[in-house]
């Protein structure tokens, strides 16, 4: 059974968002929606400093909670752990949206959610998703976890350390960000001015 | 210093119309609650409650679609072709089309009473309970705890019994003030647990208090209230049915933070 | 310039015009670039009566046209229309309109729809298929030859959502006290032509 | 005019000459109009069939290979492409957004000529035919050519385009003021260093023998922020090989976040740290002795001259710790040749960026990676025979990112260019070339072409500039968008964008040389014209045919690729023919060719010809100016989704990075009462003020400057998307140094006040601004 995961390696990543705009443009994301996007926390003080470049985008999780919530049931997982939605079904009530712990879905002007799916058109044709294809630093990995030889395994094994995001949800994450460059692993997220509700 | 490209979808997803739709969900479900009593006890009045209930739900999912950016797609449809009894909506929708139906045969005074008493009894009760219950599902949320599966149910038959008041109905001036006191301790219970709960519950009631707390007390004193208004009826009412929908509206707009701290 | 069309098996446009047909056709007529036929019909007068006969067809008061100023016509159009270091008061565009992108959805739905009625651009047109000038004028050919039920359609559900949104930000810009009344004109007649079955 | 039209509406029928009928109608059902909720959902491109045609990028100067994917008559992606030693299948997010411009409503679209009687800056055109334009400009250059001669008309050009109007065309038409920004105002001072250091050129894409080197040292390299994408691959796998990283840098740049080491240097006092760091090499007999013996010439004199610059006298100047800097040159000592310092790309910084990066090659020198793994590699574009056409009158003058230019002959019936004799180098520098059109000194410049150049924020001194325009007989900008500077044009000729064009191959000097090749993905929309049509239509309106006798692209590409056995079709199908590159001093030392071009054939540490000129034969530490109390240094850098000034109505890319934002160092900003996400105006000496510009208060900066990225803040509302956001740096750059030797314009002296509570501009988001959209 195929289990589609991916990892970033922080320690490469330099939060330059080609992972995003490859993203945006492959998959028509309108303006003003991301399905992916980048954060960069600057942790310490002068000159004892930390940048920690992460990019964020669902996490297509274990037991994602934003599919028992949808009330018509057009999300769902694929067999292969892709966490997708049937936009024809989808009656824009925001349930998963309120649902997913990562803010990794979006609505659509067009009134439905749009979010990550791996790019599954790409997969089918045996390429890799737009954001790993394109990164220049090389720091995504892709591939079938229970595969001990696909590219993300060997990135996960081979890491000084693994981390997830909001672990305590209990989601199980499928986004595994090695060698988080700050000590105590992934910076906490700093609720910073810009993202006061409504200054978007 | 935190620098972003691109941004994650953490604006509010829920609009003011949202706050419309709690308010009469509310009185919608709270109104099958009373029919269900009307209709089981055969209550003289159970054909007009039930032309209310009807008029209400109708009412709410108006609302419903008005708010919805996927108005003009009609998809709503799928609500009522898919069996999904883990989510919290569908579960609503359903109850409110099964009062809905159960209230025009009462309505039209047609068929087995008890029958429809029994589709009320579900259908009521999913009404009651979902709009709390679509809240707390939500855990990654601190700030709608698990006690709105009470809380807003309470409310929601305040508003109703405060409609029934100012529409001069017997039964109701005996209920408005315990259930306001109802609704009230629960609300104090509801800070108290937020306050003294996991760390992320505590960073959340910080939040509500930095962005209504003041107001969100006001609302459980206006719940409170009652039990001082016994002599003017209609403040009587008025007053528990301001402060139930103050309490409602404040957790459904504030609750939508979410906080990624760990 | 305009299409030639001489098929032998035409049959004579409709007897009686109504207005969409007039109006479309002035649309036509003073979106395209202010060149010597739309400078002709306004200095000979014609443009004027054609806004007075559509003022009567459906009792929008015509607006008072500037005297002719081929110059300020010229440069006015290009600020709103062509490249403004504004940035475009209005890219008329009915796909951008619609869509806030070029070519989108909209531009390839009107080309559908224009494709279905018969009806292409000329090869030597330098501008995209859903320029407001060269679908109004597509929306003249197919009132002139029994489909004046396509030319309204084609009035209401692409031509008036372009003059929704961008009516006022012309009227607003405007320096040539030609576009900005004619617009706000034009844009009254389209709401009332279209009253009749507004999208 | 056949139409039939009917006698009650005489107009003369829709003067557009669109649309065509060709066949009968069938009747709109109405059914399909109401939403059915059980429709799926409408194709995406990627579900029908999918066109690829090869080109290279051109939303930077880096140009990676690409796969355009076009689908139903429009570019829906580009994605770099394996066989490309540029892209290797890769892209950075600029690749990524650029066909966004190729669709924004914004975009210039047909010739356009100022109206008569409107001053320069009104923005008043009118359309006219390519033909009524090309003749109005030939009409005016003839005037001005009979009036003050051939140079009198000053030719800029940037892009690939560039060759034509900033070489070609100036030296058919006789004029040696041709120039690239890329020169005087980017590499000018590296490629002149490095021409009297080791008699060639740095090639355009910083030759570093990145997968071969394990000690790295950036100064000034804003590596991750400016994602050039191949260097960004190199020095992420670099990273990940386990190379040590050391940088430089006022500011904790994200090159700085990655680093074993960060140096937060003074600014200004990069040069000293160099010399200290030759000091340690020197005097603790740590350099390559055989590598110095066998290639250079003058290290004795250094051996005397590096010994005052002592790590504790570097130590007092750059405020880095002694004890940092003795351990940084071991360090380096200990992983030579494989410890390498890169030469950074823009460095006209503080006016003597020659001599400093003299310097910062001579530590390469003395650990001896110069020409061997790990360190700087030879590489020489490859070589493609030029179409058949008689000589030009005059030598191309203006130079590029790669190489210095050659003289203009002695015996050339041309006058030298106007910036001959102000600087020591042979380059040509725009920003010089702007003083005669205000004094006419040494002879008038009356007419101007600007080649996507972006006069308003490139150049330096922005309000003299215009001052200048005003002066002009005739210019003429080519552009894809209306920029502040293209709306002061008398004629604007709109390009076509990169999508929709042939250019000239990209010969594209490299480890491995190769050529790559651009092939219009859909035809030009509008009234737009390729680069080289322009070029050729004016040429030949000039009398200047002869030099352009090929008939289209396709004739002028397949020529010349026949030279080498290839034919556009081949590279039509590959996009990128590769070469064998000989790298290293190893593969020349077997032919016993020597690459140096200096007159003694060695690395000179000591130049004669600078020390005959009167310049420091070996690099000195000359004190730059400091910013007065209350002011701060300006600083510029890059964003990653933006290239200088003209992404900025970019939807996609705006919508990654809106605005930028002022860093200023935590103390100062609590000293100021600024708190972050306040905004804040930016006032230099000479009284600009720029803003409202949103503060970024952060740890990541000295306390002594702040820093803002490039290319934001366009003044007189450009473009929707773009007007008024974030501050202008060019703006605040109201004086530069002059570079003595290399005649770049060192931009970093001029210092900024930060003015508090300035009002809150609260822009629109960019989804607003591009379609108002129903509220959601």
């Amino acid at each position: 059974m195929t289990r589609y995961a991916m990892s970033i390696d922080l320690s490469a990543c330099v939060g330059c968002s080609a992972c995003s705009v490859a993203c945006t443009m492959e998959n028509d994301v309108p303006v003003g929606n991301h399905r992916l996007w980048i954060r960069n926390t600057t942790v310490g003080t002068f000159p004892n400093l930390t940048v920690e470049f992460r990019p964020e985008q669902c996490l297509h999780c274990e037991n994602p909670p934003c599919v028992p919530v949808c009330p018509t049931g057009c999300c769902y997982v694929t067999d292969d752990g892709i966490v997708d939605i049937d936009e024809h079904q989808c009656i824009a009530c925001g349930a998963c949206i309120a649902a997913c712990p990562y803010d990794a879905r979006s609505m659509h002007p067009d009134g439905y959610v749009t979010k990550c799916n791996f790019c599954r058109h790409r997969l089918e044709e045996g390429k890799l998703p737009a954001c790993v294809e394109t990164c220049p630093t090389l720091c995504r990995s892709f591939g079938d976890l229970d595969d001990p030889n696909s590219a993300v395994s060997i990135a996960i094994r081979e890491a000084d350390r693994v981390d997830v995001l909001r672990p305590e949800q209990g989601t199980g994450p499928n986004l595994y960000y090695l060698n988080a460059p700050s000590s105590f692993g992934l910076t906490s997220n700093i609720w910073d001015v810009k993202h006061e509700e409504g200054a978007h | 210093m935190v620098e972003w490209y691109g941004l994650p979808w953490s604006q509010h997803f829920w609009h003011w119309p949202t706050l419309f739709h709690f308010a009469f969900v509310a009185l919608a479900g709270g109104m099958a609650f009373v029919t269900m009593v009307a209709t089981l006890r055969d209550h003289p009045r159970k054909r007009t409650y039930a032309l209310i209930t009807m008029g209400l739900i109708v009412l709410d999912l108006f609302t419903l679609w008005v708010e919805s950016p996927a108005r003009w797609r009609f998809t709503h449809v799928w609500l009522f072709l898919a069996f999904t009894p883990t989510s919290p909506i569908w579960i609503g929708a359903w109850g409110l089309i099964t009062s809905m139906v159960a209230s025009f045969f009462v309505w039209l005074d047609r068929g087995p009473r008890q029958v429809w008493g029994a589709l009320l009894v579900i259908g009521s009760s999913l009404a009651l309970v979902y709009p709390g219950l679509a809240l707390s599902v939500n855990v990654n949320r601190p700030i709608w705890s698990m006690i709105l599966i009470v809380l807003f149910p309470l409310t929601g038959m305040v508003t109703v019994t405060a409609l029934a008041m100012l529409f001069k109905q017997a039964w109701a001036k005996a209920f408005i003030t315990p259930l306001s006191l109802a609704s009230a301790g629960i609300g104090v219970l509801y800070l108290w647990g937020l306050a003294t709960g996991v760390p992320e519950a505590q960073q959340g009631f910080a939040y509500l208090w930095s962005h209504g707390g003041p107001l969100f007390l006001v609302g459980l004193a206006l719940l409170v209230a009652p039990a001082f208004l016994r002599r003017t009826p209609l403040l009587a009412a008025l007053v528990p049915f301001v402060g139930a929908t103050v309490v409602r509206s404040l957790i459904v707009e504030i609750g939508q933070h979410q906080f990624f701290g760990f | 310039m305009i299409a030639d069309r001489t098929p032998a098996d035409a049959r004579p446009p409709t007897a009686q015009p109504d207005a969409t047909d007039a109006l479309l056709q002035t649309i036509a007529a003073t979106y395209a670039s202010p060149r010597d036929p739309l400078l002709d019909d306004l200095r000979s007068g014609r443009f004027a009566a054609a806004l007075v006969a559509l003022a009567d067809a459906t009792g929008v008061p015509a607006p008072t046209l500037p005297p002719v100023d081929a110059t300020a016509l010229q440069a006015s159009y290009v600020d709103l229309f062509v490249s403004s270091g504004d940035g475009l008061a209005a890219p008329p565009y009915l796909g951008y309109a619609q869509d806030g992108e070029l070519l989108g959805d909209t531009a390839e739905a009107i080309g559908r729809f224009l494709k279905d009625e018969g009806i292409g651009t000329h090869d030597d047109w330098t501008d995209l298929p859903d320029h407001v000038a060269a679908v109004a004028e597509a929306g003249v050919l197919l009132a002139r030859h029994e489909r004046p039920h396509a030319a309204r359609d084609l009035l209401a559900r692409w031509v008036r959502p372009w003059f929704d949104r961008y009516a006022s930000s012309v009227a607003d810009r405007d320096g040539s006290g030609f576009y900005g009344p004619l617009t706000t004109f034009l844009h009254a007649t389209i709401r009332e032509v279209t009253r009749g079955n507004g999208s | 005019m056949g139409m039939d039209r009917r006698e009650f509406l005489k107009l003369s029928a829709a003067s557009v000459g669109a649309a065509t009928v060709a066949g009968q109608a069938s009747a709109q059902s109405l059914l399909d109009r109401i939403p059915n909720p059980f429709a799926p959902m409408p194709p995406q491109w990627f579900d029908g069939d999918v066109e690829t045609v090869y080109s290279y990028c051109e939303n930077c100067f880096w140009k990676c290979g690409i796969e355009v994917k076009v689908a139903g008559g429009k570019v829906r992606k580009v994605d770099g492409y394996a066989t490309n030693p540029k892209s290797r299948g890769m892209l950075c997010p600029r690749g990524q957004g650029a066909p966004t411009q190729t669709y924004d409503p914004d975009r210039l679209k047909r010739p356009l000529i100022r109206v008569e009687g409107t001053e320069r800056g009104d923005g008043q055109y009118r359309e006219a035919s390519w033909d009524e334009a090309l003749d109005y400009i030939a009409e005016k250059m003839f005037a001005i050519r009979d009036e003050h001669g051939p140079e009198s008309v000053a030719w800029f050009g940037h892009g690939s385009g560039d060759k034509w109007f900033a070489s070609y065309l100036p030296g058919a038409w006789g004029s040696p003021n041709a120039a690239k920004p890329s020169v005087s105002l980017c590499t000018g001072p590296r490629e002149t260093a490095s021409q009297y250091t080791f008699g060639r050129g740095i090639s355009g894409h910083e030759q570093i023998d990145w997968s071969e080197t394990n000690y790295i040292v950036l100064i000034g390299h804003h590596i991750g922020e400016d994602t050039h994408n191949t260097q960004l691959q190199d020095f992420a796998l670099a990273l990940k090989r386990g190379a040590k990283l050391v940088v430089a840098d006022p500011r904790f740049s994200t090159a700085a976040a990655k680093a074993n080491d960060w140096l937060p240097v003074k600014p200004g006092t990069d040069t000293a740290l160099l010399l200290a760091w030759m000091h340690v090499l020197v005097t603790e007999e740590l350099y390559d002795a055989a590598y110095v013996e066998q290639y250079t010439l003058g290290f004795d004199r250094l051996v005397e001259h590096v010994q005052p610059y002592t790590p504790e006298w570097a130590a007092e100047i750059t405020e880095i710790p002694a004890d940092t800097i003795r351990r940084i040159a071991r360090e380096m000592a200990e992983h030579a040749p494989r410890a390498v310092i890169p030469v950074s790309r823009h460095v006209v910084w503080y006016g003597n960026d020659t001599q400093r990066n003299r310097a910062l090659y001579l530590v390469n020198v003395l650990l001896g990676n110069y020409g061997k793994p790990g360190g700087y590699y030879f590489c020489d574009a490859p070589g493609v025979d030029a179409y058949p056409a008689p000589d030009l009158p005059l030598a191309p003058s203006s130079g590029g990112c790669g190489g210095s230019t050659t003289d203009v002959e002695a015996d050339s019936p041309f006058r030298d260019s106007v910036d001959r004799g102000l600087f020591y180098g042979s380059a040509t520098a725009v920003q010089e070339m702007i003083p005669p059109m205000l004094t006419g000194e040494p002879y008038p410049i009356k007419g101007l072409f600007s080649y996507g150049v972006n006069l308003f924020h490139s150049i330096p001194k922005v309000d003299y500039t215009k001052e200048a325009l005003k002066q002009l007989d005739l210019y003429v900008a080519i552009d894809v968008l209306p920029m502040e500077h293209v709306m002061w044009a008398d004629v604007i000729l709109p390009e076509a964008t990169y999508l929709e064009r042939y250019d000239d191959l990209l010969l594209q000097s490299y480890k491995t040389p190769f050529i790559a090749g651009r092939f219009p993905a859909i035809e030009a929309m509008y009234d737009t014209k390729p680069g080289w049509w322009i070029a050729k239509e004016l040429g030949e309106k000039l009398g200047l045919g002869e030099y352009f006798p090929w008939e289209d692209m396709e004739d002028y590409l397949d020529t010349r690729l026949r030279t080498i056995g290839s034919d556009l079709e081949e590279l039509r199908q590959q996009g990128t023919i590769v070469r064998r590159g000989r790298p290293y001093f190893a593969d020349y030392e077997r032919f016993n060719r020597n690459p140096l071009g200096t007159p003694s054939g060695k690395i000179e540490i000591y130049s004669e010809r600078f020390a005959d000129a009167g310049f420091d034969p070996m690099p000195t530490y000359e004190p730059t100016e400091q910013p007065p109390a209350g002011s701060y240094r300006l600083l510029y850098g890059r964003s990653p989704v933006h290239t200088f000034a003209r992404t900025h109505n970019n939807a996609v890319l705006m919508d990654q990075h809106g605005e930028n934002e002022v860093w200023i160092a935590t103390k100062e900003a609590e000293r100021l009462g600024v708190a972050n996400g306040d905004y804040v105006y930016l006032e230099n000496d000479a009284g600009v003020r720029e803003g409202p510009v949103k503060a970024a208060v952060t740890e990541r900066i000295r306390h002594d400057c702040v820093y803002i990225v490039h290319g934001f803040g366009h003044k007189a509302p450009l473009m929707r998307l773009a007007n008024g956001r974030g501050a202008s740096d060019t703006a605040l750059q109201s004086s530069y140094t002059l570079d003595p030797i290399s005649g770049g314009a060192g931009l970093r002296n001029n210092f900024v006040r930060v003015v508090a509570d300035a009002p809150n501009p609260n822009h629109p988001p960019i989804k607003d601004l591009v379609a108002d959209r129903s509220p959601v």
